[in-house]
């Protein structure tokens, strides 16, 4: 049973973690990036870590988050419709 | 031509770690120090929480050098983004809803960040965590009003006395007991909030260094020239 | 009564106080900023004071216990539960050098550009950078190491942002981006050793090590850890990061980084090779990093055209020799590996102190031998030193490297001593061009280096020419050192003399 | 040699993590982007770690629960993974703080496009000529050069500090 939970989180991350990295908008990244993040948390649940799932899911999932949003802002990345920026572009 | 390189490498990585791995016993550890440590840990230490004991006692010092690494991170971006022109431009107020939400939340944050690190000893939890609360506490603060200055003068104040209560616990120890950061002050009966020797002062400070450092960054970072596009 | 008895336990040196130099330091940083805001002075004096502190009581304990080495378990845990400090001759001979050239490259002891605040964070950066090059050279802790290593490299990020230029800040993102993947790969590599051994303990792991590691998990786990120190070290493929960084850097902070932090990451990789990794592959692996470093450092520093990054290039062509000394087995590998090591550490950072004023172009360099007669007779000193042109102290570093290799005779060790006679060559070339540059007879604008700066370099300059004179003394004692380093068993004793807890 | 274990999924998780995150820090052109895919690899790493601690029927390490310690799971690597992902958070924090200058100063945060500039800029404040970039595309855009020493910055909004101003 704890295996099935496992892969099924451990396919999502995989595939956070690759859209991470193909996502056009910044956005959509920096959420990917956070979903790793709760990926993570459950599985130190999972492997018997509560600190430090603790620590992932406020630093992680959280803080990290928070930061990356933040310079966002300061660098003009904040596009939520980067796909409508791109067909203005076109 | 760079990138397909880079994949190919990437997957030679990959399988020569995953070869290797598979060889280790993964699920069946050792455990030489572990497991000795989880002998004796609740008579050395006597924190509930063996991973605060560990932590804070067998590797204190190690993290010492984690929050020296955060303070490095706090100056370090403090050095980047500290001279800034009197006259730039702020992101403009968050609105009523965030306000009041903010005046909401803000001491009910600050109070599970207290408990977080008050029983760090005890239950899941610690400095580390519980200062990652606080931090969130001023930062939602900050969010719903940027144009009020966080205090900075404060922020190094908690920070310097914070870090430097840490270390003058350890040297206290040092004098006393002849050993830098070794457990002082009787352990008091398991479980209950005041026991564990100094372990609970240390995370106390741990929690309030942290807090105040990403305070901090996060205030700098917010602070920083909104860009005109 | 009580104080009577705390007073004179204070001063009579304590093995405990092994950790004062490195706690010292991290106290006084992070009381800097708010010591800063009461006391302007008091904050400027107290950089240098702690480290005058840290200099001191570092040599008192080692005068009072002698060159046996001796090791400290922190918090009174006892190895391998807890953390431990080792120190050995070559461990406190660091821990000495690292306050004496941090004072001597201090930054700036006045205020300098950009206010108060500015000049309290410079002040806690430096003193964050020496409390973790100490506890490099001290700590027995695998992870420990990590945790210092890492301290050293955000402190340094810092550093290398204070001239506030865009480039600057460049060079420090991508030195924070390299330095950051290294970390992943050591992790990677810690975790591989934790998994086998069950322990962090180095001298554990070293007792382990002959069942458990001589096998491609050991070497896995040994290249891994040797890309994530081998940053800081300037090793061949993750040393990008240098000639931006020290041409961008306040070029005191490049002296620092250049000299000193580099060879405590190189002191870490020799501690894992010679307590975990004895294998010949794992000393092949960098033998051939080194030599790959040698070739394209030194022709990269043959092509560039401004000082520092020349000075930047060469650094990496040096560093590689250092490995490639130490990839030979056997007490000459040693020597030759920390005689090249701490004859890099003077040379380099006293030419990197040259280039505070000389920072621009090579050409505008010319004539400036007109305007600052003992700069100039200094560069030419030290480039004959770096060269190997005999009596020079480097002339014999660069020989042992030489004998070591000769004696190894294996293909590879052949092809890294071509490697060397070749780089010697275009050292001399790309040398002597610049040296002939600064006698040439034309008038030059170039403003001689400031006062503080030479007398650094000639202090140095000094210390090498003692060492060209007494030489004996000195090869002896670092003959001996040598010795003590690759003692496996030495390390094992010392550091776990059981596994009873200490507890009284 | 492997089997369908749940040490053996995560194992599986925490290699890839790692090797798209390295992946992505050399193959990414923007810098933002490059931090994120640090942040994968060091999760990745960090999975390793606490997996090795971890034991198949092992409980959580505290005590009060009634459990006895020798049915715990190895502490030692959850107080390293703390370690590692507060260190791993503040090095993120002074890398955003970096970009936030870097944006400042250029204007861009593309790979190609800085290292065209940075190579120029570093050149001009140094006071010599610009090695050719080898990556330059095709038919490069040549690039301005720079006035003089000590007034190089390139920035298009630059309120940045004038480069180059060393004594």
């Amino acid at each position: 049973m704890i295996t099935w939970v496992a892969l099924v989180v451990v396919v999502l991350m995989l595939a956070s973690a690759v859209a991470v990295l193909l996502l056009r908008s910044f956005v959509a990244a920096v959420a990917a990036s956070s979903v790793v993040g709760l990926g993570l948390t459950v599985l130190f649940v999972l492997m018997r870590a509560p600190d430090v799932a603790m620590t992932e899911a406020a630093v992680g999932a959280g803080l990290s988050g928070v930061i990356l949003a933040l310079a966002l802002r300061r660098l003009g990345l904040w596009h939520i419709e980067a796909a409508a920026e791109d067909r203005d572009r076109a | 031509m760079r990138n397909l390189a880079s994949l190919l490498f990437a997957g030679g990585l990959a399988f020569l770690l995953l070869a290797i791995a598979s060889q280790l016993a993964f699920g069946t550890p050792s455990m030489r120090v572990g497991a000795e440590i989880l002998a004796v840990a609740p008579d050395e230490v006597g924190a509930a929480n063996l991973v605060t004991a560990v932590l804070l006692g067998y590797r204190g010092i190690d993290t010492l050098g984690e929050l020296a690494i955060l303070f490095a991170a706090a100056t370090a971006a403090g050095v980047v983004l500290g001279r800034r022109h009197a006259n730039a431009r702020r992101d403009p107020p968050g609105g009523e809803v965030l306000r009041t939400g903010a005046d909401l939340l803000f001491p009910l944050l600050l109070v599970v960040g207290l408990y977080v690190i008050a029983h760090g000893h005890l239950t899941p939890g610690g400095g580390f965590q519980g200062g990652v609360i606080l931090a969130a506490a001023f930062f939602v603060i900050i969010l719903a009003q940027p144009t009020r200055h966080l205090r900075h003068s404060l922020i190094s104040w908690i920070e310097g006395l914070a870090g430097a209560a840490f270390i003058l616990i350890g040297l206290w120890a040092l004098v006393e007991d002849g050993d830098f950061l070794a457990p002082l002050l009787g352990q008091g009966a398991m479980g209950e909030l005041l026991s564990a020797g100094t372990l609970p002062l240390l995370s106390l400070a741990i929690g309030l260094k942290v807090g105040a450092e990403l305070a901090g960054i996060m205030a700098h970072i917010a602070e920083a020239e909104a860009p005109d596009a | 009564m009580i104080a009577d008895m705390t007073l004179s336990r204070l001063l009579a040196a304590d093995v405990g106080y092994l950790v004062l130099p490195v706690v010292l330091p991290l106290l006084g940083a992070f009381l800097m900023q708010p010591l800063a805001r009461v006391s302007a002075r008091g904050a400027r004096i107290l950089g240098p004071l702690l480290l005058v502190l840290s200099a001191g009581i570092t040599a008192q304990l080692w005068l009072q216990l002698g060159d046996a080495p001796f090791s400290l378990a922190i918090g009174g845990f006892a190895a391998p539960l807890g953390i431990l400090f080792y120190a050995d001759r070559i461990a406190l001979l660091f821990a000495l050098a690292i306050p004496v050239f941090a004072l001597l490259f201090w930054p700036e002891f006045g205020p300098g550009a950009g206010g108060r605040d500015q000049a309290a964070r410079r002040d806690a950066l430096m003193l964050l950078l020496v409390a973790a090059a100490t506890g490099l050279a001290l700590s027995g802790d695998l992870f420990n190491i990590y945790v210092f290593y890492e301290l050293a490299a955000v402190a340094s990020f810092g550093l290398v942002a204070l001239t506030g230029t865009g480039r600057s800040q460049v060079a420090t993102f991508r030195y924070l981006m390299i330095s950051a993947f290294g970390s992943v790969f050591a992790l990677l590599g810690i975790a591989i050793l934790y998994m086998q051994t069950g322990t962090l303990n180095l001298a554990q792991i070293a007792q382990l090590a002959p069942e458990t590691l001589p096998n491609p998990i050991g070497l896995a786990a040994f290249a891994l850890m040797l890309i994530g120190f081998g940053v800081k070290a300037e090793l061949f493929p993750v040393n990008t990061w240098v000639p931006e960084v020290y041409a961008g850097a306040p070029a005191r902070v490049s002296a620092l980084l250049a000299g000193l932090v580099s060879k405590l990451a190189v002191l870490v990789v020799v501690r894992l090779l010679v307590l975990i990794f004895p294998q010949p592959e794992a000393a092949e692996l960098m033998l051939v990093l080194g030599v790959l470093g040698i070739l394209t450092g030194e022709l990269a520093a043959w092509r560039a055209k401004d000082f520092p990054r020349m000075l930047a290039f060469s650094s990496i062509g040096q560093l590689g020799m250092v490995f490639v000394a130490f990839s030979i087995s056997g007490e000459i590998g040693l020597l030759a590996g920390l005689a090249v090591m701490l004859h890099h550490l003077i040379v380099k950072s006293a030419l990197f102190g040259l280039a505070v004023r000389w920072s621009g172009s090579l050409e505008a360099l010319s004539g400036a031998a007109g305007v600052s007669p003992l700069a100039s007779a200094l560069f030419v000193l030290f480039a004959l030193s770096l060269i190997g042109v005999p009596p020079l102290p480097g002339f014999w570093a660069k020989i042992l490297v030489l004998i070591g290799l000769a004696e190894g005779g294996t293909p590879l060790d052949m092809m890294a001593l071509m490697a060397l006679l070749l780089a010697t060559a275009i050292e001399a070339s790309y040398l002597f061009r610049v040296a002939i540059r600064l006698y040439e007879d034309t008038p030059t604008p170039v403003p001689p280096p400031a006062r503080r700066d030479l007398g650094v370099a000639a202090l140095l300059g000094a210390l090498l020419l003692a060492v060209t004179v007494g030489l004996k003394p000195v090869a002896d004692r670092l003959g001996e050192d040598a010795a003590q380093l690759g003692e496996r068993a030495l390390y094992i004793q010392t550091a776990l003399p059981s596994h009873v807890a200490r507890k009284d | 040699m492997m089997s369908f274990t749940f040490e053996t999924v995560v194992l599986i998780g925490a290699l890839g993590l790692a090797v798209i995150g390295a992946l992505g820090m050399v193959i990414s052109n923007h810098l933002f982007r490059m931090l994120l895919a640090l942040a994968i690899a060091e999760s990745g790493a960090n999975l390793l770690i606490v997996l090795t601690g971890f034991r198949a029927g092992g409980v959580a390490p505290i005590l009060g629960a009634g459990d006895p310690a020798a049915s715990m799971v190895d502490p030692i690597p959850q107080v390293l993974v703390l370690t590692a992902i507060v260190i791993g958070v503040g090095v993120q924090a002074l890398a955003v703080a970096l970009l936030i200058k870097v944006y400042q100063a250029y204007g861009t945060l593309d790979v190609r496009e800085l290292r065209d500039r940075m190579d120029a800029d570093v050149a001009a404040a140094a006071g010599v000529e610009a090695d050719a970039s080898q990556d330059a595309p095709a038919g490069g855009r040549p690039l301005s050069p720079a006035p003089s020493r000590g007034t190089a910055g390139f920035g298009r909004r630059s309120p940045a500090p004038a480069d180059g101003l060393r004594p």
